[in-house]
């Protein structure tokens, strides 16, 4: 279920890679799409080469994969969600999926309302919490994204754009509503 | 989107191969792509390590070599290196005394120097972090201000320190004394093409350009029209002069950001240069062509730096990189 | 037209001015638009005057310092200068041990030194005219070939015979041998835009590219597809190698024609080196960068200059030019 | 009526500066029309400012101030048609003529056919001697400039085109025959 979750993951980046570079072409500097299919290509590949003990690993290696292959800010971001996710799966995918949402805002140094990957990934894991389905869930990563639209950007490259950065979906929050969409129907 | 390239995939190992091919005194790991000193490490010298996304040539590889950096770590255009490479690109420049590393301030670059930093086990590390940039507001609670044109200035300055065998502490302080004392401004005339994009970044009127641009493609602050070169000399050193308060001359140098040509820069220089005389600034040293760009946009940016006597010493200092060179 | 320009009258004397101001090392006449070495003329050193239309930076101005150039005129913008400026120039350069003029093989350029040279009482002046262009057929009956990338090396090698303190002719006849032993070729992207004449000098559709331009925004010999890197360094250097018979190895220049950006002219120097290592020539010495451009044309050219044991020696002297540095 | 001349051709050259440069951007580079304008701007300055004891001073003043004023190809080669033409002119305005275009083919190596300004020139100056009106000697530059269109340019920068060069009107043709024209409506 777990490499289910990333390989779809990894096919909705990939078909998805255009629209995110889109966005960031907006507010960023239009790589964010080929960032992170780059990323997701490399972690399929893994995935199909290795074997794993068990899930926990398979998160690891996939944070491991993203760390070394993606670079710019998404990459550390989306790598240490899922080794801080590999850490706590053993109490369960909610506490997975908050161990790597806390995991993103250390290391970004972010909370939400900054309009970042954190205003879909953040609403999404207090649904998960509050026990809500998984349509549930993916609907409030989605509302959280489009959220993003009036925010001005406090991090990442489209603060730099101050006031201009409002009016625009942050691609990191476009790519986390994805994870979230994958886990949907995969874990659902 | 018109290049002179292969693949958008293999631009920036292909560029690096072919900077090491033209450059008998520098090595490039591919593998990770990382330009180093043929000759390094060089023992007992502190090792200047920067690194950062492709597509501001000559930044940072071709600054690689005698009295600037040992090695350099190239990401993906625009993309900030990974942690792998940014640890190979240490290893490389480790002399045994200690590794500065020169970062851009960007989220990326700070968060993949940051990992690289906590895997460098056995060598010392010290970081500054340019963010120079007056275009965008500085605040505690944004991604802060973006590393710019002062980043050429530090790695040649820091590197000369680092050649005078000064320890890694003194490097680092004067590395920051250096990102202190610069600020800059830019602005473009054009969108430039991301190779994996395939077209313009941003689509710009021909009667308008982004003030406030950085080195990313990125959208500035504000679009305007556009500009004569006097105005545009305005627009660029004011707002650097309202940071800066250069008491015994400064570094003025105006950077072409890809596509415009030394004939527009020196141009924009001239303009620079009266207006700091304008305003009783002396100008003792310049420097003036595309030295951190953005891929093929055009336009340009301003950097001032406000010089003390053991920078400009520094700045003197021989100095033998593809993109850097005199007196050697 | 999207430059940083005032007025496109002024671009010429501003541009000058800048590069003055940038470049104590140098002096300018801005009447006749004549940059000259400020500690010139050197007494008993043959003088080197070149100059040609603008437009083409760092050529000449840029190449004027010890090691290099004396003076050089600026025409307006691809217009070659009036003999009155060349006169100017000479004058500047003259410390009495003649004077070489170094003309680039255009109808106008040609006259308008053969009118100065008639004109120069009383200074002994030898001329070479550069022709290294090989996209253009060659025959008597014609204007002849264009001179393009061999000056910026004819420049640095001459400049550095005439600092050892040869005479006249034997600068003369070095420049001349650097002129036979180097050929190149060029291709565009886009075209550039003349101030004057605020547009495109010619369409130039996406996909698209001009083979065979010079170094004027003329269209080139003939239209193809565009190429990627490695068909583009085939393209380039095997017409050059179909002239050249190099023995004893090549300075390989991949040449930027302005608005072409480092990465993408490494990018080609890699495959330029390596079709070169395919067809057993050795390289010995590079150069890679803007160094004779066509305004804010994207495109790039080869040069190869068939080195010889003398050639060589002088190409390493030590220059100290804005353009080229090294050694000073 | 030589100065009439004069300040007609200034008047044709300014007023047709922009269709010059936009011929010489087809086969050259496209700066005829700036050059020329320049030059001749210089020209009726210097014809205000200055008085000349007769029409070969006058002649020979136009013909310095455009070497020193224009540059490339053609101010060379119309300064040396004002010069010769000064000297000759005591002869007459046809051996005056004929001086000025002996010179230009003289001073830029070049002969009939080669698709330059000697194109118009020629066949206007070979109808002057012929002792045809004006207007017929108009005609016959303009018909000679017409006549460059289809030759392929083996002098000047459109040499360097090759056969890419035919199909264009050669510019300093065009601008010869304004030259012819200035003279017709001026020494007729
Ligand atoms: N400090 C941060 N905290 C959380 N997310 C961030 C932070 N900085 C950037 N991001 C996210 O990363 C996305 C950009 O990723 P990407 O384009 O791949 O990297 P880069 O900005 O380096 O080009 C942004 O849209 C944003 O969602
Ligand atoms: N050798 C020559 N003999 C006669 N006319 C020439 C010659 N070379 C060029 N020309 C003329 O000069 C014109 C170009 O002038 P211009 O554009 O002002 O100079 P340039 O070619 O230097 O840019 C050509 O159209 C042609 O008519
Ligand atoms: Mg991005
Ligand atoms: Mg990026
Ligand atoms: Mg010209
Ligand atoms: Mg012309």
């Amino acid at each position: 279920m777990i490499e289910a979750w990333i390989r779809e993951f990894a096919r909705l980046v990939v078909a998805e890679a255009p629209r995110l570079t889109e966005l960031d072409s907006a507010i960023g500097d239009a790589d964010h799409g080929s960032n992170l299919s780059r990323g997701l290509t490399a972690v399929v590949a893994a995935l199909d080469e290795g074997s794993f003990d068990d899930d926990a690993a398979l998160l690891k290696k996939v944070g491991m994969v993203l760390v070394s292959t993606v670079g710019g800010a998404s990459g550390p971001l989306y790598g240490t969600f899922f080794l801080r996710a590999a850490g706590a799966l053993p109490g369960g995918v909610p506490s997975a999926f908050r161990a790597g949402v806390d995991g993103v805002a250390a290391r970004g140094k972010s909370t939400t309302g900054e309009k970042t990957m954190l205003d879909a990934l953040v609403p999404a894991v207090e649904a998960l919490e509050a026990g809500k389905d998984w349509g549930e869930v993916l609907a409030a990563a989605e509302a959280g994204r489009d959220a993003t639209v009036p925010l001005v950007a406090r991090k990442g490259r489209a603060s730099y754009l101050g006031e201009r950065s409002a009016g625009h979906v942050d691609p990191g929050a476009a790519s986390a509503a994805l994870l979230v969409a994958a886990a949907a129907s995969t874990l659902g | 989107m018109k290049k002179l390239i292969n693949a958008p995939a293999d631009v920036v190992v292909e560029a690096l191969a072919g900077l090491a091919a033209a450059h008998p005194k520098l090595g490039v790991d591919l593998e990770h792509r990382v330009v180093y000193r043929a000759d390094g490490p060089v023992p007992g010298k502190v090792g200047l390590v920067s690194g950062g996304g492709s597509g501001h040539e000559p930044l940072h590889g071709g600054f690689v070599g005698f009295g600037m950096l040992d090695a350099a770590a190239a990401g993906e255009v625009f993309t900030s290196p990974v942690p792998d490479q940014i640890l190979a690109a240490t290893q490389r420049a480790d002399g045994g005394a200690g590794v500065l590393h020169i970062v851009k301030n960007y989220t990326g670059d700070v968060m993949n120097f940051e990992m690289a930093a906590e895997l460098a086990e056995g060598t010392e590390i010290a970081t500054v972090v340019t963010n120079d940039d007056v275009a965008v507001e500085d605040s505690l609670y944004t991604a802060g201000r973006r590393g710019v044109g002062v980043t050429v200035l530090l790695e040649k300055i820091a590197g000369a320190a680092a050649e005078e065998r000064r320890g890694l502490a003194e490097v680092a302080a004067i590395a920051q004394r250096v990102n202190d004392r610069g600020r800059s401004m830019g602005l473009a005339l054009t969108s430039g093409t991301v190779p994996a994009a395939g077209k313009p970044t941003f689509d710009l009127p021909e009667d308008r350009i982004e003030l406030g641009v950085g080195i990313h493609g990125e959208p500035g602050r504000r679009r305007i029209p556009l500009p004569s070169a006097k105005e545009a000399a305005t627009l660029l050193v004011e707002p650097v002069l309202a940071e800066l308060q250069p008491s015994e001359g400064v570094l003025a140098f105006v950077n072409g950001l890809g596509a415009t040509p030394l004939l527009e820069l020196y141009l924009l220089y001239g303009e620079v240069a009266a207006l700091l005389d304008k305003h009783g600034v002396p100008v003792v040293r310049s420097l003036v062509g595309p030295y951190i760009t953005s891929l093929d946009m055009a336009g340009a940016s301003v950097t001032l730096l406000a010089l003390d006597e053991e920078l400009l010493r520094l700045w003197d200092a021989p100095v033998d990189t593809p993109g850097l060179r005199w007196g050697a």
